[in-house]
């Protein structure tokens, strides 16, 4: 088995909303990810996967719980500093929303080589541009794309610039925050083959980040589901497909859409109701690897 | 005969860059009791379709040619102020988004109370409280009175877009267009809404033109379905027809880039490039540069609608007689 | 229509690059030809003026405008063609030496505000608002009052000094907007520093407000000026500007002398026209969505 | 209720502290100016003084004393009403400033109701003929008109129809031994009404309808039109409550930027107002004067600005339940 790369253990975060007032968007969230891993974090709108996203690329700070990367502490400033380089370069995100996560200043060849200045890599096929040439013919994007900016291209054509932009570091780990939760079917298609084809290329651990549980079931090794920022279950992907514990997560099940009229009208949806969860739980492995929310 | 018929119906917008030609020469129709799904992806047209039909489109829009009659009347034809009295009590609207679809400083009350007060000026203001809570909880509000005096950002999203159907039901309409009702939501409440599309329709018979680019919307929702691309209907019939028999390239397409039809681990299909301008779109087969089983004819020719059964059509150059037999990628016998 | 064309299509290249936007064009020809040929007619004042303006020839007072004196005289006997332009220099130095003070204590203040944690940023926010609650022709004659006798540099101090309030405030939303977007947000991921983020970021898109803003500043300090020298609390009508030229106004209205008053404030008036029209287009124009009404 | 009173009491903790602010910066800045004050109060006199004369009289005006005592004896008789006498006028501050706040409250007050109302009327006619020749034409005409300074519109209404056409006067508030006829007023009143409003109202009037012009694109509008609403009714019924709030702030805000405004049209009309006082006090440094103008304007400024917030936070419902506007909801996706 191979060895992990991120830790997070009892992830807890609470926004102020106002002195005395906060909400709970995670709470005591663990779970671990492998080198060469795709896990899928599933759960509906507001459940706390975005929060989980930014508090793991120290964009938000987490009022409690651990997260070691690599060996690394991510919550503590003086290893974080001493480890700034690799944690920038080895740890990439990318955004639900393409139009607002790349600048809409700049020409795309510039947005794909922003890390390699950032971080001031001497590119390896001699000049920026060329290296934003060989980027973006690896996710598909013409070269005539390259001196566009962002308000000119499709949603789908950005998506593949972010990736372009996330790739070219060669990240070990790599965070996509509902990538194609904004895109239409076919283009969804195009992108979930780049990652499943790059993720084997590059053999990097992906963080999938959705609500769409058809994509997590074709894309990831192991998911784990989010409820009301609690984890609720955690399993390899066709273990919980099959054979899911708890409630919330039959629920879920239960409500992704099928493409098939006679199968999709006999779905029922099962009910779930946030009241009948009980207070006191803990995560407990029932069969190996399949960790369950259970009642004490 | 049929409750809604659309005839030729062209629609262009005025753009800096030139015309934008956003639907080209669609026709449809809709029974009475009927709903009826038109898919497509972004941009394809699907809305400007149900906006031009509704007459909301805005100024920069013209409509070359065509006509669309519901119930008997030439609504193409009618003078604004006509169209005005038809809104809500003859055909109504649902919006894509329900938190930016209610106005967010009108209590929910007041919005559905002034849908009914519009067409019945007359009402009493207990009368019109009576019928703003049956359809409150016509729609699926428990509680409806005390959610009576919430405003819409008290209520989520679910419970938003019911309140929008309701407002679009307050006067009774026989038809309702549905703009891509589900999208802002999560799966199960999508799943909820389109349930109680069907619920209304069996309940009140108000037929359903339901816009959507959620294939799994369609299977559970429609009884009938139309499958958009580059501003035209390329293939229509029951949804039976559309999932188990499609006959169009692109529906294949469509169908097989879904993940959930795919098998785990296997390459997705999907569909090479990106849709075409609409403004001086290709002569021929819109779809032909995209489409793997493209004939010489499609990028010269643009195909008619070819028949398939008394439901079922499809735009497409491989359904003439002289086209070569390929195996459809979905359909014969394949059942899902 | 022939068989052979329904045999199945080699493949062909797909374009994937939709074709570029063509340029919006603005009607900006007309007021920046007009403010260029001011400028520069302002700057370039010697080659052309017939007369000296500052000398005054008490045997031509209150000409009307004529073969000799195109524009007419003042009251004072100065022609006032050659002081149009002497004097426009004056109001335009003032103009933009005001709008560059103005501008970069805005931007400073307002960036600090936006970048601020909440508690100094609500302290400042409360000394911006005591500032303004002073009236602006108040607090004009006071800081003049404190700087002495008034000198074109003095005054355009005074307007830079009491012009960046609502700027600032402007410039504040900006800065926290910008802050939250994600791209900012994916720079920093990516280890972007501070002036990495300023410089490829928040300035580029910061820009269009910022040109804008100084601009309606330059607007603003002209017709201060003016108005203060009217007034009698800015320039005195020995140093010629266009507002010291207007304070002779008040006697020419008795007098009937039309000139006096109508051709300087004409070209005041073109000038902030023409800096409008450049402002709002630097600014660019509203949302290109359509109205739904 | 007990929460309610103690955000009152912060509310004057803070609105008081900002007036004490105020005051010592005015009193600070106006003192260390150079120049003599002696002048105000003496004229002529003070420039011809021997030194022994003039320390008699600073120390009979109170002005012999260090800075920080001058400003606690102020702040002393302020806080029982006694404000000083005005040393040229050699009257009590505060009867003076009563004598002519009603002038100033006529202009302004009037000029600030005609913009309250013509501002939404107006930015409804450009909303609902967006883009078409009266829309246009309005944009135009208020273009030029906000960039014509005060001072020399003016000119140019006395010009024309004061000293040409002889049908209106131009200047003073009212004919001598005429002050109590209306008719005289009023007619007094047209041209500064008419340059205040004009110079202020389309800065209003394109915020009304930049507003509204955001408002109807948003898609509650077609949902109001597919209930079979007419766009009239959509605007003012839908449109117009939606924007109430922040014009009502903004209007709220813009009082004492109004009334200050009038303080230029005063001075070239004459008018005896307290525009034309603030001006004297500061010019020739009448202390008291010009501390309780400022003291005056900025508590006006300050209270209105409270006032915007109270009226928002009561109208939209969003705030009055207290949350967040917006970016709340965005931390999760």
């Amino acid at each position: 088995m191979a060895e992990i790369l991120l830790d997070v253990r009892g992830l807890t975060h609470r926004y102020a909303m106002t002195s005395s007032r906060s909400v709970t968007a995670l709470d005591g969230v663990s779970f671990q990810i492998r080198h060469g891993e795709i896990f899928g974090l599933v759960g509906q709108s507001g459940s706390g996967k975005s929060t989980a996203a930014r508090c793991i690329m120290n964009l938000l700070r987490p009022t409690g719980g651990d997260l070691h990367y690599k060996g690394v502490d991510l919550l503590d400033p003086k290893q974080r500093r001493e480890n700034r380089r690799m944690l920038q370069t080895t740890r990439q995100l990318i955004f639900q929303d393409s139009a607002s996560s790349l600048n809409p200043r700049m020409t795309l060849a510039d947005i794909i080589t922003e890390p390699m200045v950032i971080n001031s890599v001497k590119p390896p096929r001699g000049s920026m541009r060329a290296e934003a040439e060989f980027q973006a013919a690896k996710v598909g994007l013409s070269p005539s794309c390259l001196d566009r900016r962002p308000p000119e291209l499709s949603g789908g054509q950005r998506q593949r610039a972010a990736i372009a932009r996330a790739l070219c570091m060669e990240p070990e780990l790599l965070i996509a925050d509902e990538p194609v939760a904004s895109l239409d079917v076919s283009v969804q298609a195009q992108i979930l083959n780049l990652f499943r084809h790059f993720q084997t290329e590059h053999g990097f651990s992906l963080l999938f980040i959705a609500h769409d549980l058809s994509a997590v079931h074709w894309l990831c090794d192991r998911v784990g589901v989010l409820f009301h920022g609690l984890l609720v279950e955690s399993a390899p992907t066709t273990e919980l497909f099959e054979n899911p514990l708890h409630p919330c997560t039959r629920a879920l099940l239960s409500s992704v859409p099928l493409p098939d009229p006679r199968r999709e009208r006999q779905r029922r949806l099962e009910r779930f109701d946030t009241d009948t969860l009980p207070a006191a739980e803990t995560l407990r492995e029932v069969s190996p690897e399949h960790f369950v929310l259970k009642e004490d | 005969m049929p409750l809604l018929e659309v005839i030729d119906l062209s629609v262009s917008f005025d753009t800096p860059g030139g015309e934008l030609q956003a639907v080209r020469d669609v026709s449809f129709s809709l029974d009475a009791g009927e709903i009826l799904a038109i898919v497509g992806e972004s941009g394809c047209g699907k809305s400007v379709l149900c906006k031009a039909v509704t007459r909301l489109l805005p100024d920069t829009a013209r409509i070359k040619s065509g006509s669309v009659v519901i119930d008997g009347l030439s609504l193409s034809s009618m003078p604004e102020r006509k169209v005005q009295k038809l809104r809500g009590q003859l055909f109504s609207m649902v919006f894509q988004d329900p938190m930016s679809a209610l106005n967010p400083s009108l209590s929910i009350g007041a919005q559905i109370a002034e849908a009914v007060r519009v067409h019945a000026p007359c009402m009493k203001r207990s009368e019109v409280r009576e019928r703003v809570l049956e359809l409150l909880s016509l729609v699926g509000i428990d509680r409806a009175a005390d959610m009576y005096k919430l405003y819409p950002h008290n209520l989520s999203g679910g419970q938003r877009q019911r309140v929008v159907t309701a407002v679009a039901l307050a006067s009774g309409p026989r038809l309702l267009f549905a703009d891509e009702p589900t999208t802002a939501l999560d799966a199960g409440l999508q799943t909820q809404i389109l349930d109680l599309l069907r619920d209304i329709r069996q309940r009140l018979g108000t037929s359903t033109v339901l816009i959507s680019h959620d294939l799994g919307a369609v299977a559970r929702a429609a009884d009938r379905g139309a499958v958009m691309y580059a501003g035209k209907i390329v293939e229509t019939g029951t949804t039976e027809e559309i999932f188990y028999d499609p006959r169009h390239p692109y529906t294949w397409s469509l169908l097989l880039s879904l993940p959930s039809r795919a098998e785990r681990g296997r390459k997705l299909h999907s569909i090479s490039g990106t849709p075409p301008t609409l403004i001086d779109p290709p002569s021929g087969d819109a779809f032909a540069p995209r489409n793997p089983w493209a004939l010489e004819i499609d990028y010269e020719q643009s195909p008619p609608m070819f028949r398939v059964t008394d439901t079922h059509f499809a735009a497409t150059w491989l359904l003439d007689p002289r086209a070569p037999k390929i195996t459809p990628p979905i359909g014969g016998n394949d059942r899902g | 229509m022939t068989a052979d064309k329904f045999v199945p299509a080699a493949p062909r290249p797909i374009c994937d690059a939709p074709p570029p936007v063509p340029p919006r064009r603005h009607g900006l020809f007309l007021p920046a030809a007009l403010l260029g040929i001011i400028v520069l007619g302002c700057l370039c004042c010697e080659l052309f003026i017939p007369r000296d303006p500052t000398y005054m020839d008490l045997r031509f007072c209150n000409v009307p405008p004529c073969r000799d004196f195109p524009f007419g005289t003042d009251s004072m006997g100065r022609d006032i063609f050659s002081m149009i332009w002497y004097g426009g220099r004056v109001s335009l130095l003032i103009g933009f030496a005001a709008a560059a003070v103005s501008t970069l204590a805005a931007v400073v203040l307002g960036s600090l505000a936006g970048l601020a944690p909440p508690q100094p940023e609500t302290l400042l926010l409360r000394a911006n608002e005591i500032v303004m609650s002073v009236p602006n022709l108040l607090l004009v004659v006071l800081i003049q009052s404190v700087l002495g006798k008034p000198r074109a540099m003095g005054i355009a101090l005074v307007l830079g000094l009491t012009g960046w309030m609502s700027m600032a405030r402007v410039v504040r939303t900006e800065v926290r907007q910008l802050r939250q977007s994600e791209f900012v947000l994916a720079s920093q991921c990516m280890g972007g520093g501070f002036f990495h983020v300023l410089r490829r970021h928040l300035a580029p898109n910061f820009l269009p407000s910022i040109t804008y803003m100084a601009v309606m500043n330059v607007r603003a300090a002209i017709a201060a000026e003016s108005t203060l020298s009217f007034m009698g609390l800015g320039l005195p009508p020995e140093v010629i500007s266009w507002g010291s030229m207007l304070s002779l106004a008040e006697s020419a209205l008795t007098g009937h002398q039309w000139w006096i008053i109508l051709i300087p404030g004409f070209f005041l008036l073109v000038t902030l026209l023409c800096l409008t029209a450049l402002g709002n287009a630097a600014h660019g124009g509203v949302s290109r969505r359509h109205s739904n009404l | 209720m007990r929460h309610n009173a103690l955000l009152l009491t912060k509310k004057l903790i803070i609105f008081l502290a900002g007036l004490l602010a105020l005051s010592m910066a005015v009193f600070c800045v106006s003192r260390m100016a150079p120049g003599d004050a002696l002048i105000s109060y003496y004229g002529e006199r003070a420039e011809k003084m021997s030194p022994d004369e003039r320390s008699a009289a600073e120390a009979r005006l109170g002005l012999d004393r260090p800075l920080h005592v001058q400003y606690v004896r102020w702040l002393s008789g302020a806080a029982r009403g006694d404000f000083g006498i005005s040393f040229m006028y050699k009257t009590d501050v505060l009867s003076l400033i009563r004598s002519r706040l009603g002038n100033t409250l006529i202009l302004g007050g009037s000029g600030f109701a005609l913009i309250f109302f013509l501002a939404p009327l107006l930015g409804i006619l450009c909303t609902r003929l967006e883009g078409r020749w009266p829309d246009r034409l309005i944009c135009r005409l208020g273009a030029v008109s906000g960039c014509i300074p005060e001072f020399w519109l003016s000119l140019l209404l006395i010009a024309l129809f004061s000293v040409t056409l002889r049908l209106l006067p131009g200047s003073g508030a009212y004919c001598v031994g005429k002050s109590g006829e209306l008719a005289d007023r009023l007619e007094h009143l047209v041209l500064p009404l008419t340059v205040v409003v004009l110079s202020h109202l389309w800065y209003y009037t394109y915020l009304v309808r930049s507003r509204l012009l955001g408002e109807v694109r948003q898609d509650y509008v077609l949902l109001a039109k597919s209930k079979g609403l007419t766009p009239r009714r959509i605007l003012f019924r839908h449109c117009l409550r939606n924007i109430m709030p922040s014009y009502l702030s903004l209007m709220a805000i813009s009082i004492p930027h109004i009334l200050g405004g009038t303080y230029i049209v005063e001075s070239v009309f004459s008018y005896p107002g307290l525009g034309t006082l603030s001006y004297e006090s500061a010019r020739y440094k009448d202390y008291n004067l010009l501390m309780l103008l400022c003291v005056l304007s900025g508590a006006s400024v300050m209270l209105c600005s409270s006032l915007a917030q109270a009226v928002s936070r009561r109208i939209d419902p969003r705030m009055r339940d207290g949350t967040p506007v917006s970016g709340e909801a965005r931390n999760d996706g």
